[in-house]
């Protein structure tokens, strides 16, 4: 999601499920969307259906490429070669929109002289650090940007800003890095421009240092031909795409991107989210029918959990949790987090209507709105090094609600380790998940290394209520937030968890009564105080809804963001959400049939901010606010009227502010934003196409491989992302790159008939009957090279174990050929992931292969690419299995040491 | 459906079957035969049961009819025997159905309904009829009792045993199985003959030889006539009749031949004068004949297994022209092109 | 209302109760294989699911597990996996190796390959029963369990059947089955009790893409020769309808299809028969072997006395 | 048709339908035959719980049991569709492996034990008011402010509710855990 909230200011995707029905062409990649979202493949369909080419580009085909026009294979990981591919393809032959690139992006902005890009030769980058990179790729550039600490392995970013700004957050240490990047990178807080105005601009593109030409540069050696090399993509197939994209953008046309965790699960998942927005703000297809990003989330309430988030770095609202070196006060935090000019710049009144909403009365004026009861963050709180955490006993408690790590989280085995580790554990789950039964059944267990005596976790496990049993809202993958209303009771010991919250919050405070102890204090005032119902005393989800949508001080719902105050006048839990008790009617839980209202249904649920559907909309009308073509009309200014008009949907811009509108000298907030600049909530109000702050790997996507891959980079000397998060530990071993004893590409997906880590599906009978065992997908050659028989058993191995799983010999599957001097074959794999110890359809997990390194921006592991062997029959048993994982160890060489620079 | 063996699955199990193909490419545009083997039609649900009650069916058919007849010939003897060999087929006949439906009232659920469309019903109709007729004669024929009552039983057992010892012919040719449907016009005359040489056979060992003479003929006759139907309909079959050459009822419909043919010529040379011939004779006939039921039975399953039965002579009928089969493709202007029509649809349907 | 498309029993037999006569148009050209219909059939129907005491089990016929239609499994989407312009002969007892092997030739000599994306195709198809206008189950039926609906569509009365299994063999598409535990027969009823209420059937309400199409039977072989016409003129020459006519061995199906390959490719029979329309023969045969057993047996007796 | 038909045994119905193959043979239960959405006493508006799609459900309640749960088709986004896992969501709320009970583990137990809820929570409670007591981090070495613990951490799916998760972040914010993260990472 900060790919993009950095590349157009809002960490969701920008437009809704339904508009993909009047797309020209849909690009789908990094996402197998028909089928992991079938029902919102409908769409998708709709368009196939009025002409639009649908075209998919994966490692494997699937049912989404069986539905394709074209299906494109592509060696995994490869993604920002082949999206960068497209972005020059698209600047060398002129297709860009060039209207809408000059005036709703920052192409016109001239970046610092100190900027360098990856292109840079070793030599020119002057730094001792790079030369060891360079010497080793051989004349490649270095695949660098400027500001990079060797000795950190961390950017300092101050040469990536505007020219003639200096606000942008310092690198220069992991602590400091994690804090401007990932969920808080929405909005990009830390651009502080006057007036919305960045310095130093060239309307013409041609300045050397201005973002056009940059991207011209940076992208510039990203040819068909090394497309062709790095991704497996024969070269007509590329082009045939680029041109699909081209013909279906401009005025008259949009074409759609549709991604999900294919992009995000890598080293440089965020980049590769990155690499997308650039070529749809190129081709002018952001904030327009049938244009877009559409991300599509995995889970019901994906969206809504970084919304209003359980992430540790962030608030509701994606406010940045404080730090204690910069915000003393809650004046410093909100100097040193909101940017003065575009949405951002009413952070004050996001954060005291939220400091209001959370401690009440107590919350004053006088005691900075007790900011200083919250938290402090000063490094990497994220689940995988909290998992380390719990290993070496620093962490004591676990709640696991709702989410099985033993299955779902990468490296299962530490999963498992830190879970043993622990002090006490609370469980809730609508089945006993393996979560719940590591303690007496698990791998190490079947191999006699631990047992239940030597496991001194203490367990809770808790019954969950299911959604029928429950009032409240999911948000889905397009912002829209949909109450679902409880049906019946739920049985026995099972209660939800705004039950189960509320009750151990009671209890906690109860606990903490009459302490004067200062660490209880933010317990004592925090308020706790929600109407309960029923037998079972639940907790009233609408009451809780209203405290997050805000009151003003008379009781009366906030109608909108802009009505939240710094003076503590308001109460409101989460600014995004303002206004979802608009007119005191509960806006979710609108069930407005379709067909009774526009094809947007606006009286559907609502969705943040403000009910809008295709963010950034503004940008659906030229510069004079005239829509780009009828054929696209969605948004438009009408004069006679003096405000914005649509087709339905609500205007993302402020209502009554005219394209022609120019900032004054001081202006500051929404004031400082022109007429034409739809990017309302970065500082400049423009579409990034590179983004000065915000991400700690570069501002603009480069191409590496992934961490473990079977090649070098053909590209630079730098082979993996120089800033990904790795964990030298003896239980997280890594393969050495290009390692023969790990010689096929690995990636894990899903299928339809299961979810996630299988808890909701494996046990059910009629999902579990649809895919009853763990396959594991290779094609003919491979299956020949190995082996391996169809239907027969097969054992995937990696350095951290090995699983089994049935063979699937398909054509689907194909190797794919690389490079051109000389060409060599590079084997994939694919396994789905869904399978475990428990259940009715059970099996290996997919993800005891998988290895715990992250992209630093967002921490999340790379899932997708992974090297791997994969030998013919069952995998041994017990002790045997560990002398067979230590064996493929030695003869690989894994070590347990840094990585080298350049690596 | 139970788990094969581990590591092998049907399409394993079924290695060097013609339908099988390299198991990643499982099938090309225009495949003439089903992806992975497997069959189109479901292989019947019947048990043991069914093959016994063809037999036991044909028995009592055509026992009536010679009891009825031995009794307007002035051979008591005979008749008696023949009625209790009638009786004891028709009441084994239920007897066998309702092993295989599980309770009586499913069978007598049959009488919910009289369906001309279904041979089933018309036969339990018969079956039913038949037995109490059987039973009227029967009793009759032993005790004297019931005189009127077992003279008109007599005459419409005499009456329905012929469609009694053929209509489970209809019954299994009117199916999709290729083996059975397709035998439809010879099917009946092999069930005939093995019913008059079951009834010949039964009542050949049981009554005295001087009254036997009737019961051996009927043997001979009828199992010449068995051997020679079911020659004629394996040869008309064709490659639809692989089944009758292979497996089970390969193995079965040999040895119907071969001891129906020894029986047959043990009763025709010395039935008369050997007891010990007429007994082995019978015996044998009687094995042949429920070999000959069981190898019909097992081929239905053979060949509903077997999709190349099912698929290729619908596939060569419709490239023959005698049918556009069930696919219809626009032709390239655009027109439905219905040039071969379908021939006309006849008999009962619905 | 007028009734089109009538079957013998339809609507003759239910007077002004008769409804219009409803069916399936299974477009499989849009179908993504994800198995919806067979959830929401067994959901609604409370058809058992194959676990327990048998457990499915991986059966290698790419992504499809339930492997055919049956008593346990009313709706069922076979998956075809096709290579297109690289025709590797078939196979035909091919071992992996030696197929591989082929097929690395093939793309050494330069034909055309997967990677040149056109290469391979893989079939979706949701089937179903077909509710025949001339049914072979439901004529040879001996109990009137399996009928005529008052929606023309054909169902089995669970409360009637006696699981005599003559349905199973009748059926050209091996469609119905028996139920190993309770012996009866069961099958997809074209959800008669929603159809009661005006609702649609579990299948084709859940089917995200709309591949399952749910309506008046008239209707829906309009839309589907519209959608033939648009497929053919988009220039996918493989598109074809399969039952959309009353011309076939079985009169037409009250639940058709639009195919893309010939129907054996979907385990499907190319001309589908209702047996019973042979029954007029069947009887006459029969009648004939009886009247020749009354003959040959009086034969017998006759020539028997001396 | 002057006879009721309910009355009259099929195979005199047959005089009317010779064939027997319609009408004639539809049995009582046939005739009577109702869906349960229809005899349900109730039916709510909900929403699917798999994925983000968000497609609209419509749950049927009977005798306070959940019996159905099929589409929406009022929603415009699912237009009344579900996939497979949406369309086994009754299985889900039904499910024969759903737990209905607390289990609680010792450290070192070889069985689950059985717990009452209230009692389970209490010693929730307990634990992490203990374990935040011990793993306090009042302010760096420099005197700055941290005000949090990191002793305690939680792991929440994606599959919670928005109002749930304001409730879990609220809370442990003002208990100064920061370890707060879910499925979003994962």
């Amino acid at each position: 999601m900060p790919g993009l909230g950095t590349s157009f200011g809002r960490g969701g995707a920008t437009t809704f499920q339904q508009d993909l029905q009047n797309s020209d062409c849909i690009l789908i990649m990094g996402s197998n969307m028909a089928e992991q979202h079938p029902v919102g493949f409908q769409w998708v369909i709709e368009a196939k259906e009025r002409g639009a080419k649908v075209i998919h580009v994966d490692p494997r085909y699937t049912r989404t490429s069986a539905m394709a026009d074209l299906h494109v294979p592509i060696r995994g990981g490869t993604d920002i070669a082949f999206l960068g591919g497209l972005a020059r393809y698209i600047l060398e032959n002129d297709r860009d929109f060039r209207e809408y690139v000059r005036h709703y992006t920052n192409a016109h902005v001239i970046i610092k002289d100190g900027y360098q890009g990856p292109e840079a030769q070793p030599d020119d980058v002057g730094a001792a650090q790079a030369s060891e990179a360079g010497s080793r790729a051989g004349g490649k550039p270095t695949g660098l940007f400027s500001g990079w600490q060797a000795d950190e392995q961390l950017y300092r970013i101050d040469t990536w800003g505007y020219a003639g700004t200096s606000g942008e957050t310092a690198g220069g240490g992991k602590v400091q890095a994690a804090d401007v990047s990932g969920e808080q990178a929405h909005g990009a807080h830390g651009v502080n421009l006057d007036r919305g105005e960045p310095p130093q601009v060239d309307f013409d593109l041609e300045h050397p240092n201005c973002v056009f030409q940059i991207l011209r540069r940076h992208f510039a050696r990203y040819t068909p031909e090394m497309v062709a090399d790095v991704c497996g993509v024969p070269e007509e197939q590329f082009v045939r795409v680029a041109e699909w994209l081209c013909d279906n953008s401009g005025r008259e046309r949009t074409s759609a991107f549709v991604y999900a965790v294919g992009w995000t699960q890598h080293t440089h998942g965020v980049q590769n989210i990155r690499a997308a927005s650039i070529v749809q703000l190129l081709l002018g297809n952001i904030g327009r029918p049938g244009g877009g990003i559409m991300a599509l989330r995995g889970h019901a309430n994906i969206q809504g959990s970084t919304d209003i988030p359980t992430l540790y770095n962030i608030l509701p609202g994606y406010i940045p949790m404080p730090h204690p070196q910069q915000t003393p006060t809650l004046a410093t935090f909100v100097e040193k987090n909101g940017p003065k000019t575009g949405a951002w710049g009413s952070l004050d009144t996001y954060m005291t209507s939220l400091l209001k909403a959370w401690f009440g009365e107590a919350a004053t004026a006088e005691n900075d709105f007790c900011f200083n009861h919250l938290p402090r963050i000063d490094g990497d709180h994220s689940i995988y090094p909290t998992m380390v955490r719990m290993i070496e006993g620093q962490c004591k408690g676990l709640f696991a609600v709702g989410q099985n790590p033993v299955v779902g989280s990468a490296n299962a085995r530490l999963q498992r380790e830190a879970l043993s580790s622990l002090e006490w554990l609370v469980v809730r789950d609508l089945a006993e998940i393996e979560t719940a039964s590591f303690w007496y059944d698990s791998p190490e267990i079947e191999a006699g290394e631990t047992s239940p005596e030597q496991i001194g976790t203490e367990i809770f496990f808790l019954p969950a209520a299911s959604h029928t049993e429950k009032d409240g809202t999911f948000t889905n993958t397009q912002r829209l937030l949909q109450w679902h209303h409880k049906a019946v009771e739920s049985p026995e010991d099972c209660r939800s968890e705004l039950h189960f919250m509320y009750h151990l919050g009671k209890r906690i405070k109860a606990r903490v009564e009459g302490s004067t102890d200062p660490i209880d204090r933010p317990i004592l005032d925090v308020t706790w105080d929600y109407p309960t119902q029923g037998p079972d005393d639940e907790p009233d989800a609408e009451a809780v809804l209203q405290e997050i949508g805000g009151r003003h001080a008379d009781g009366s719902y906030v109608g909108k963001y802009q009505e939240l105050a710094a003076d503590g006048s308001t109460a409101c839990g989460s600014w995004i959400h303002a206004g979802i008790y608009n007119d005191g009617e509960n806006q979710t839980a609108r069930k407005k049939p379709h067909t009774e209202q526009n094809w947007i249904a606006p009286e559907w649920g609502w969705a943040w901010p403000s009910n809008r559907h295709i963010l950034y909309n503004r940008a659906s009308a030229d510069p004079e606010g005239n829509p780009w073509s009828e054929r696209k009309r969605y948004v438009w200014w009408s004069a006679e009227e003096g405000k914005w008009q649509s087709v339905g949907d609500d205007v993302d811009f402020p209502p009554t502010k005219a394209p022609d509108y120019v900032p004054e000298e001081d202006a500051e907030g929404m004031a400082a934003m022109r007429g034409t600049n739809p990017f309302i909530l970065h500082p400049d109000g423009l579409g990034w196409l590179y983004a000065p702050t915000g991400l700690v790997d570069g501002p603009l996507p480069t191409h590496y491989e992934p961490h473990e891959s079977p090649v070098d980079n053909a590209l630079y000397g730098q082979r993996a992302n120089p800033t990904r998060q790795e964990f030298d530990r003896e239980d997280n071993p890594y393969h050495p790159p290009g390692s023969d004893v790990f010689p096929f590409v690995l990636s894990t997906y899903r299928l339809t008939e299961h979810h996630t880590a299988g808890g909701m599906s494996r046990t059910l009978p009629y999902l579990a009957e649809l895919q009853p065992e763990l396959f594991v997908e290779v094609s003919p050659e491979l299956a020949q090279e190995r082996g391996l028989r169809h239907a027969d058993w097969a054992t995937i191995v990696t350095a951290r174990t090995a699983i089994e799983a049935r063979v699937m010999v398909t054509d689907r599957v194909r190797p794919m050929t690389i490079g051109s001097h000389p060409p060599r074959t590079v084997h994939q794999v694919g396994l789905p992931y869904h399978w475990g110890r428990n259940g009715i359809a059970k099996g290996d997990a997919a993800n005891e292969l998988v290895s715990m390194v992250l992209d630093l921006n967002v921490h999340i592991a790379e899932y997708k690419v992974l090297t791997c062997d994969v030998r013919p029959g069952r995998r041994p048993r017990g002790k045997d299995l560990t002398a067979y994982v230590e064996g493929y160890r030695r003869r690989a060489g894994v070590l347990h040491e840094a990585r080298h620079p350049g690596d | 459906m139970s788990r094969p063996e581990l590591g092998t699955t049907r399409l394993a199990r079924r290695a060097g079957s013609p339908q099988q193909r390299g198991p990643a490419s499982v099938g090309h545009e225009g495949a003439k035969t089903t992806p992975y083997g497997r069959p189109v039609l479901k292989e019947p649900v019947w048990t043991w049961e069914i093959p016994c009650y063809f037999y036991t069916g044909g028995l009592a058919g055509a026992s009536a009819i010679l009891a009825h007849l031995a009794e307007g010939q002035g051979n008591p003897q005979l008749a008696r025997r023949g009625w209790a060999a009638a009786l004891a087929g028709a009441g084994a006949s239920p007897a066998f159905l309702i092993a295989d439906l599980g309770k009586p009232a499913r069978f007598f659920n049959m009488l919910r309904v009289l369906k001309v469309t279904s041979p089933m019903s018309v036969g339990t109709w018969i079956l039913s009829a038949s037995g109490v007729s059987i039973a009227l004669a029967a009793v009759r024929a032993w005790t004297g009792l019931f005189p009127r009552a077992g003279r008109a039983g007599s005459a419409v057992a005499a009456a329905l045993g012929g469609p009694l010892g053929t209509y489970t012919a209809a019954l299994v040719a009117d199916t999709a199985i290729p083996v059975w449907h397709e035998a439809r016009h010879e099917l009946p005359f092999v069930f005939a003959g093995s019913a008059a040489a079951s009834a010949g056979a039964l009542a050949t060992a049981w009554t005295p030889a001087k009254h036997a003479g009737p019961a051996r003929w009927a043997t001979v006759g009828g199992a010449v006539v068995e051997v020679a139907a079911t020659q004629l309909m394996e040869h008309r079959l064709g490659s639809v009749g692989e089944p009758y050459h292979e497996g089970p009822a390969g193995r079965l419909g040999m040895a119907a031949k071969a001891m129906t043919t020894a029986g047959a010529a043990a009763i025709a040379l010395r039935g008369r004068r050997s007891r010990a011939a007429a007994l082995a004779g019978a015996a044998l006939v009687t094995a042949g004949s429920l070999c000959e039921r069981w190898s019909v039975f097992k081929a239905g399953f053979q060949s509903a297994a077997r999709p190349d039965d099912t698929v290729v002579p619908q596939r060569e009928r419709i490239e023959r022209g005698d049918t556009r089969g069930a696919v219809r493709r626009t032709s390239p202007n655009g027109r439905v092109d219905t040039d071969k029509a379908s021939p006309a649809i006849v008999a009962h349907r619905d | 209302m007028g009734y089109s498309l009538p079957t013998t029993a339809w609507p003759s037999s239910y007077g002004e109760h008769a409804r219009a006569r409803k069916g399936f148009f299974t477009d499989t050209s849009v179908c993504i294989g994800c198995k919806a219909c067979e959830v929401a059939c067994k959901e609604w129907n409370d058809v058992p699911a194959r676990n327990g005491a048998q457990p499915a089990y991986f059966t290698g016929e790419s992504y499809d597990n339930t492997i055919d239609l049956g008593a346990d499994t009313w709706r069922h989407v076979a998956f075809v996996e096709q290579r297109k312009a690289l025709d590797v002969d078939d196979g035909m007892g091919m071992s992996l190796a030696e197929a591989a092997a082929l097929e690395g030739m093939a793309r050494s000599e330069g034909l055309a390959t997967y990677q040149d994306g056109e290469g391979m195709r893989w079939l979706m198809a949701s089937d179903v029963c077909k509710h025949c206008t001339h049914a072979a189950c439901l004529e040879v039926c001996p109990t009137g369990s399996l009928f005529r609906t008052e929606f023309g569509t054909v169902v089995v009365q669970e409360d009637i059947c006696n699981g005599c299994g003559y349905c199973v063999p009748a059926c050209p598409f091996g469609v119905l089955d028996q139920r190993q535990d309770d012996g009866r027969v069961w099958k997809c009823t074209l959800c008669y009790d929603r159809l009661k209420d005006d609702k649609e059937p579990a299948c084709a309400q859940a089917c995200p893409t709309n591949s399952i199409q749910y309506g008046d039977l008239d209707e829906l072989r309009e839309r589907a020769d519209e959608r033939l016409q648009q497929l053919t003129d988009a220039g996918l020459e493989q598109a074809r309808l399969y039952g959309a006519d009353d011309q076939d061995g079985v009169g037409g199906f009250g639940a058709f299809f639009l195919l893309l390959d010939e129907p054996e490719a979907y385990h499907l029979p190319p001309d589908p028969v209702d047996t019973t329309r042979d029954l007029g023969g069947i009887y006459r045969a029969t009648a004939a072997a009886a009247v020749a057993l009354v003959a040959g047996l009086t034969a017998a007796v006759l020539g028997g006395r001396r | 048709m002057g006879i009721d038909a309910k009355l009259v045994p099929p195979l005199l119905r047959q005089l009317r339908e010779p064939l027997g193959l319609g009408r004639s043979v539809q049995s009582r239960r046939s005739r009577e035959l109702t869906p349960r959405t229809k005899t349900a006493d109730r039916v709510v508006q909900s929403v699917c719980p798999y994925c983000a799609v968000g497609c609209g459900q419509k749950v049927y309640v009977k005798d306070e049991k959940v019996v159905q749960i099929e589409g929406d088709p009022d929603s415009p986004i699912s237009r009344g569709r579900l996939c497979p896992k949406g369309a086994a969501s009754e299985q889900l709320v039904n499910s024969p492996l759903r737990e209905t009970k607390v289990k609680y583990r010792r450290p070192y137990g070889t069985e689950w034990e059985e717990l009452d809820l209230e009692t389970a929570m209490d010693m929730i409670a307990d634990r992490v008011v203990k374990t935040r007591k011990e793993t306090w981090e009042q302010e760096t070495d420099d005197g700055r402010p941290l005000h949090r613990t990191r002793g305690l951490a939680f792991l929440g799916g994606a599959t919670l509710d928005t109002e749930e998760n304001y409730l879990i972040k609220k809370f442990f914010t003002a208990a100064g855990a920061i370890s707060i993260e879910n499925q979003a990472r994962i």
